[in-house]
């Protein structure tokens, strides 16, 4: 577990290796000998706390993995080039725990103090809203990435602001229509999610999907249960007497391990399938403990669900081979943000006719832009061009028993326009009118 | 009627778990008049120490009985280092200081801990998921019940029974109830209050760690599990009347109940209703259900 | 009638226990009273109820011709009816000083907390009514000193410099001299009634050993069982055999060093 | 005489020279000064109590009202004039820690800690049961108007400073005249014998209540200039942790002076940016150490030390300049 808290030596470490495989790569290409001057990113994630674990690690372990590739210039096309634009990247990271105070005065002393050239981080979609306007207010370029909440861009315009990964909205779209193709006329379903923003705001779009897709539907139970509650044997014995076709939860990690165990050992999940939206990052370590035949998303086509290619390979046979464990989304979600800056970044610079791009100039090549990622390409379609969408799928779980690993079977892709507002409507707006203008095929 | 009966059940299974993390932190409080913030993280020493050792164990395949009793001889040995490294080496230093001084040295233990805990097993998360499955079901009507959750309940009832008996019957419960009732007496009776309140922390210690370790099955053991079960026990303490066993399992059957008929019947104030019971309680009984207020001498 | 505190029909029950039963007492002023009775007899719940502290189950006082049955204590503290303790309320962590001043302060402003929270503790008036009641008990020596390293003598003299601030009329002293070693009882009870005589203040005190009651009280009232069984001068009351047989024992008894409440 | 004045000499002379310096200092630390200055009004109100040997485990309460008073009037009250909001903030949470305080007031030691624990639990589950506010998400603050005043960019940081400075400052020189006066002095005697203040004729729960009302009052302001500093407010500044916070920053300061909590809340803000960047992963460890080591040689808090140096400058005037 060391070489995942990013100890002074092991960055030390990092870049030394860093600077050698560069300069390797340098004399071997050829290329120019100054070295430009590096460009600094600050990662924010969590590093401790109950949120470490399920994202702030796989998060912290692909920027690792990353930032030494790119440096290197390992990676496969279109992202060969060394660092961002020849420029090697210099990483610092800083744990998202604590206060929104404490985040936002994080963000400041990255802007100011350690002067970073963009800020590439969060999780909580708490700290996300807090961290826009500061970073507005210092022009700092910031690439959101994993927090989910559509607000960022639907409250008021961003210019500094980015987020690659596409907001929790389609989550819920693309498994309401999963749920309702798979268990024919559903007219009873459940809910159980955490009582705080992301939970109620899942089950929010989760029931007005339902209601624009089948009206007769009803909700029989609705369970808040505090978070990080560990102890569900109240919300299971209400669940146990409920009569939905179907529960759907928006748990992650530590909560949703903690409901499966509790849930299965008495036998709920056998009796009425569950459908989680953001259930991927767990299968590993649940394995056989998840039932067949739950429904599984990722947040966006991750994993199980990314299109093959050679980046996918490449970024999953480097993941596992450096961390002796799987990719989860979150790690997904990372390099999608950091492909997005790298790629924003390049265009700038080659619009410029090479030299370094100012920060403007990468905001005006950002907007709009899409880009490969390892799972998909993500278009920078919404929020006037901040707001990445990309497709998304959604599947079902099977334990394959023979290899001892999770796989997903009935696997249904959702194409970006079907499972996300257009261009100029509010996500709500567009969920409570029936969800006009989605394109789907 | 079903959910009557899912609701005592529950309740009681609540209950049990709100007593198994309560008890340590009340007995420590009742002899040693410190509110032990790191009790949460024997909490979490605990159920690390199981989800580990007793993972392993049962991997190997070994009987299961042993699996159960391993998990609480991992909590004493937890309990048994860790009491001993902050009672002597740290606590010892600040006793006839302010009591509230004394619960900040254990927010800064705590503090300490969450990390070490961290630099220790990393920050991943661990699972013991077998013995729920060993532990099997039992059907009541369209209402599965976990044996396991039975098994705590049984166990839980049996710490409160042992507990009390320890404290009437026993020479050494003698003792704590003359401390607990009164420390100059105790000192003036000859009794090495020092060596009490080393082993009482020590016991504490053991007793949190050992709700961690039969939690540890029913949960993912992650960071930050310490931290939640602080501020729950503490509401338990308050209610059932701070230091008091028998007001720990008073205050965790009424918040366990109070909780699962919240969520049988009204979902919706289940986030603080066990701390609406814990202002109520404190505003009519401020000394908790269970213990008596000395009368002021003058 | 002239009596400044004035008792009619006082009771007292705890559930079925009879802690005081049916007393009539009038104090004149200026009287010095002497409270007797064994531990239990009833002496401090009679005086818990005069200032206030407990609520008596029956009965009514007068103070003044004014009725404060049943008022609470700070009350009754502020119409002129002080006391000090068996265990003396004193601020330890302060100085004797700081103690004194701080009784002072209070006494000098009755109309309230914000009256309270807009005067400065520190003037030149409460410093000097200050030093003239530690002179006045003899304590200014100890000036300085914190209250917590005071030896018992000079606590219990704080502890009614500090009752008497508030320039009361009528003052309950509960066994004044308890704790404090035989020899030096005489002064400090000397001590106190001198102040207590020169601020012209009627006193009722609890006390123990006969011979400190027969030399400073005017009169004596003997607590047996709830009730007063006696009430006269203090000569023929200690005289009399029921009362010696009952509280005091006979009088060789006193002979013997620092007594049963030590 | 002297024995008031010196001090606030010395605090007239610091406040100037801090104001002064703030606008050669980069705007991090200006604006972490803003919010380390807005968190030391409620260590001030905390002292008040602590110095009547009470320690509340839900000052947060308070300090999310004010936070919460602000956010929301600026956000739907259409009044954005920073004087209105703090005002509002001061009077919202003074009113709540006059009602509370009706029960509060009655309890010591452990319980009230305990009880005000649970008032402020209870308005945090309010809070994120209140999914139109952006329940755990909160919602962002607008940058006030000073008088009609709109300051931009880092100008607005340091006009919200030179306030906060302004306010602290006042309520800072309130708090010191309150502890000279005599209800202000009554605070350690509850602490000794609440029997001979009653038998003084003061009703110690009236006292305590009136220290509460105060106490609460400053963590409404300092939780209103803390949502105005970083702009944003979420529930978590009701939840226990938060009230943790700031007893620690009292300890840190101690409740020896007025001063230290100021020095103490601007230490720990700054020791926390520390520990942030220094170690990304093991920052508590770094923050339980500081705790400990301030408990274990600084009982009496920074506070004690300060009082040290002023003694020394009593000795040796010459000091001063050097």
């Amino acid at each position: 577990m060391r070489q995942h808290l990013p100890h002074p030596e092991n960055r030390l470490t990092i870049t030394f290796a860093a600077w050698f495989l560069g300069l390797l790569a340098l004399t071997t290409t050829g290329a120019r000998a100054e070295q430009p001057a590096p460009v600094k990113i600050g990662f924010v994630t969590f590093l401790t706390g109950p949120a470490a674990a399920p994202f702030g690690i796989p998060d912290h372990n692909a920027a690792e993995l990353l930032v030494e590739s790119l440096n290197a210039g390992q990676v496969p096309a279109p992202y060969a080039q060394v660092g961002l634009g020849g420029a090697k990247i210099e990483a610092k990271f800083l744990d998202e725990a604590g206060s929104a105070s404490d985040v936002v005065t994080q963000f400041r002393n990255l802007a100011e103090r350690d002067h970073v050239d963009v800020v590439v981080g969060y999780v909580s979609s708490g700290n996300c809203l807090a961290v826009t306007p500061v970073a507005e207010e210092l022009k700092q370029l910031t690439v959101l990435d994993i927090c989910g909440t559509p607000r960022v861009f639907e409250e008021k315009p961003r210019h500094y602001v980015f987020r690659v990964n596409p907001h929790a909205t389609m989550d819920n779209v693309s498994t309401a229509k999963y749920a309702l193709a798979k268990f024919k006329d559903v007219s009873v379903y459940s809910g159980i999610n955490q009582n705080y923003a992301w939970g109620q705001d899942s089950w929010r779009d989760f029931r007005l999907v339902m209601k624009d897709l089948d009206p007769k539907a009803t909700v029989d139970k609705e369970l808040f249960p505090k978070l990080f509650a560990g102890e569900y044997g109240a919300e299971i014995s209400t669940l146990l007497t409920s009569n939905a076709q179907f529960i759907h939860s928006s748990f992650y990690d530590g909560d949703l391990e903690a409901f499966i165990y509790q849930a299965a050992a008495r036998g709920l999940p056998q009796r009425i399938p569950l459908v989680l939206t953001t259930g991927e990052s767990s299968l590993w370590r649940l394995g056989a403990k998840v039932p067949d035949g739950t429904v599984i998303g990722a947040r966006g086509p991750h994993t199980f669900f990314a299109h093959e290619s050679a980046l996918n390979v490449w970024f999953h046979k480097a993941y596992v081979d450096r961390f002796k464990e799987q990719p989860i989304y979150p790690a997904y979600d990372f390099a999608q943000s950091l492909f997005g800056l790298k790629t924003a970044w390049e265009k700038a610079q080659a619009k410029k006719g090479g030299g370094r791009p100012t920060t403007e100039e990468v905001i005006a090549a950002f907007e709009g832009i899409s880009f490969p990622t390892p799972s998909t390409t993500v278009q920078m379609a919404l929020g006037n061009g901040h707001q990445g969408i990309s497709d998304t799928a959604v599947g079902t779980y099977k334990f394959d028993k023979a290899e001892s690993r999770p796989e997903m079977v009935d696997i249904v892709r959702y194409s970006a326009a079907c499972v996300n507002p257009p261009a100029d409507v509010n996500s709500i707006a567009w969920l409570e009118g029936g969800m006009k203008g989605a394109k789907c095929d | 009627m079903l959910t009557a009966f899912a609701i005592l059940t529950d309740g009681l299974v609540y209950a049990a778990y709100l007593f198994l993390i309560a008890i340590g932190l009340t007995l420590i409080f009742g002899v040693m008049r410190i509110l032990n913030v790191t009790h949460g993280s024997f909490y979490a020493f605990g159920a690390y120490g199981s989800a580990i050792a007793v993972g392993i164990y049962f991997d190997r395949g070994f009987p299961a009985a042993g699996g159960f009793l391993l998990m609480v001889l991992v909590a004493m040995v937890i309990g048994l280092v860790l009491g001993l490294i902050l009672e002597r080496g740290l606590l010892r230093l600040f006793y006839g200081k302010d009591e509230v001084i004394v619960v900040l040295v254990t927010y800064a233990a705590f503090l300490i801990l969450e990390d070490v805990i961290k630099l220790i097993w990393g920050p991943n998360s661990y699972a013991l998921y077998q013995p729920l499955a060993l532990a099997g079901t039992i059907d009541v009507g369209s209402l599965v019940l976990s044996g396991y959750d039975i098994g705590l309940i049984v166990f839980a009832s049996l710490l409160a029974i042992g507990a009390s008996f320890a404290l009437k019957r026993t020479r050494w419960g003698h003792l704590l109830t003359v401390v607990i009732f009164d420390r100059e007496i105790a000192a003036a009776l000859g009794i090495n209050v020092t060596a009490v309140y080393t082993i009482t922390f020590v016991i504490g210690a053991m007793l949190g760690a050992l709700g961690g370790a039969v939690m540890a099955p029913k949960i993912a053991v992650t960071l930050g599990i310490g931290v939640e079960v602080i501020v729950l026990a503490f509401a338990v303490v308050a209610i059932g009347g701070m230091g008091s066993i028998g007001g720990a399992l008073l205050g965790a059957l009424i918040v366990g109940e109070c909780r699962a008929a919240a969520v049988h019947l009204v979902p919706q104030i289940e986030l603080f209703v066990i701390y609406a019971v814990m202002a109520l309680v404190l505003i009519f009984r401020p000394q908790g259900l269970f213990t008596r207020i000395a009368p002021r001498k003058i | 009638m002239s009596a400044i505190l004035n008792v009619r029909e006082l009771e007292k029950t705890f559930g079925s226990l009879i802690a005081a039963h049916n007393i009539n007492i009038a104090v004149p002023p200026l009287q010095t009273v002497g409270i007797i009775g064994a531990n239990g007899a009833g002496k401090t719940t009679f005086v818990n109820m005069i200032t206030g502290h407990l609520r008596p189950t029956k009965g009514s006082i007068w103070f003044e011709g004014r009725d404060i049955t049943g008022r609470p204590s700070r009350e009754i503290t502020r119409l002129g009816i002080a006391r000090s303790f068996q265990v003396p309320q004193i601020f330890a962590s302060l100085t004797v000083l700081e103690n004194i001043c701080t009784a002072t302060a209070i006494a000098r402003t009755t109309s309230g907390l914000i009256h309270q929270a807009l005067t400065p503790l520190h003037s030149s008036a409460i410093l000097a009514d200050s030093d003239s009641a530690l002179e006045l008990f003899r304590i200014a020596g100890y000036r300085h000193a914190l209250a917590a390293t005071l030896p018992q003598g000079a606590r219990k003299l704080l502890d009614i410099a500090m009752a008497i601030a508030g320039a009361p009329r009528v003052v309950l002293l509960d066994e004044p001299t308890s704790g404090i070693s035989i020899e030096e009882k005489f002064d400090l009870m000397a001590v106190v009634i001198a102040a207590l005589k020169r601020r012209g203040i009627t006193v009722l005190f609890v006390e123990h050993d006969m011979d400190i009651v027969e030399r400073y009280a005017d009169r004596v009232l003997a607590f047996y069982d709830g009730t007063v069984i006696a009430d006269g001068p203090p000569v023929e009351t200690l005289e009399n055999p029921r009362i010696q047989e009952l509280i005091s024992g006979p009088k060789l008894k006193l002979a013997v060093p620092n007594g049963r409440h030590a | 005489m002297t024995m008031v004045s010196r001090p606030v000499l010395f605090g007239a002379l610091a406040l100037i020279i801090v104001a002064v310096v703030a606008l050669a200092l980069p705007s991090w630390l200006v604006s972490l000064t803003t919010l380390a200055f807005a968190n030391a009004l409620v260590v001030l109100g905390l002292i008040i109590l602590w110095r009547a040997g009470l320690v509340p485990f839900g000052q947060a309460l308070f300090y999310a009202i004010g936070a919460y008073a602000v956010a929301l009037i600026d956000r739907y009250g259409g009044m954005h004039d920073v004087f209105v909001l703090i005002t509002a903030a001061a009077v919202l949470s003074a009113f709540a820690a006059f009602l509370t305080g009706f029960l509060l007031a009655r309890y010591r030691e452990i319980f009230f800690a305990m009880l005000s624990l649970a008032m402020s639990m209870i308005l945090y589950g309010a809070l994120v049961k209140t999914e139109t506010l952006g329940s755990t998400d909160g919602f962002h603050v607008e940058a006030p108007t000073y008088l009609g005043y709109a300051p931009q960019g880092a100008m607005h940081l340091l006009v919200l400073f030179w306030l906060v400075l302004a306010f602290s400052a006042a309520s800072a020189l309130l708090v010191f005249l309150y502890f000279r006066s005599v209800a202000g002095a009554l605070a350690v005697p509850v602490r000794d014998s609440e029997i001979r203040l009653e038998f003084l004729g003061v009703s110690v729960n009236g006292l305590i209540h009136l220290n509460l009302v105060i106490s609460g009052t400053l963590a409404g302001i300092g939780g209103a200039f803390a949502a105005l500093s970083i702009e944003h407010v979420d529930p978590n500044m009701a939840y226990w942790t938060t009230s943790g916070g700031f007893v620690f920053v009292t300890i840190l300061a101690g409740a020896g002076s007025v001063a230290a909590a100021f020095v103490g809340s601007f230490v720990f803000e700054f020791l926390k940016s520390i520990a942030y960047d220094i170690l990304p992963g093991t920052w508590q460890i770094f923050l339980g150490a500081v705790l400990l080591v301030t408990i274990l040689f600084l009982p009496e808090g920074l506070g004690s030390l300060f009082g040290r140096l002023r003694q020394r400058l009593n000795l040796k005037p010459a000091n001063v300049s050097s």
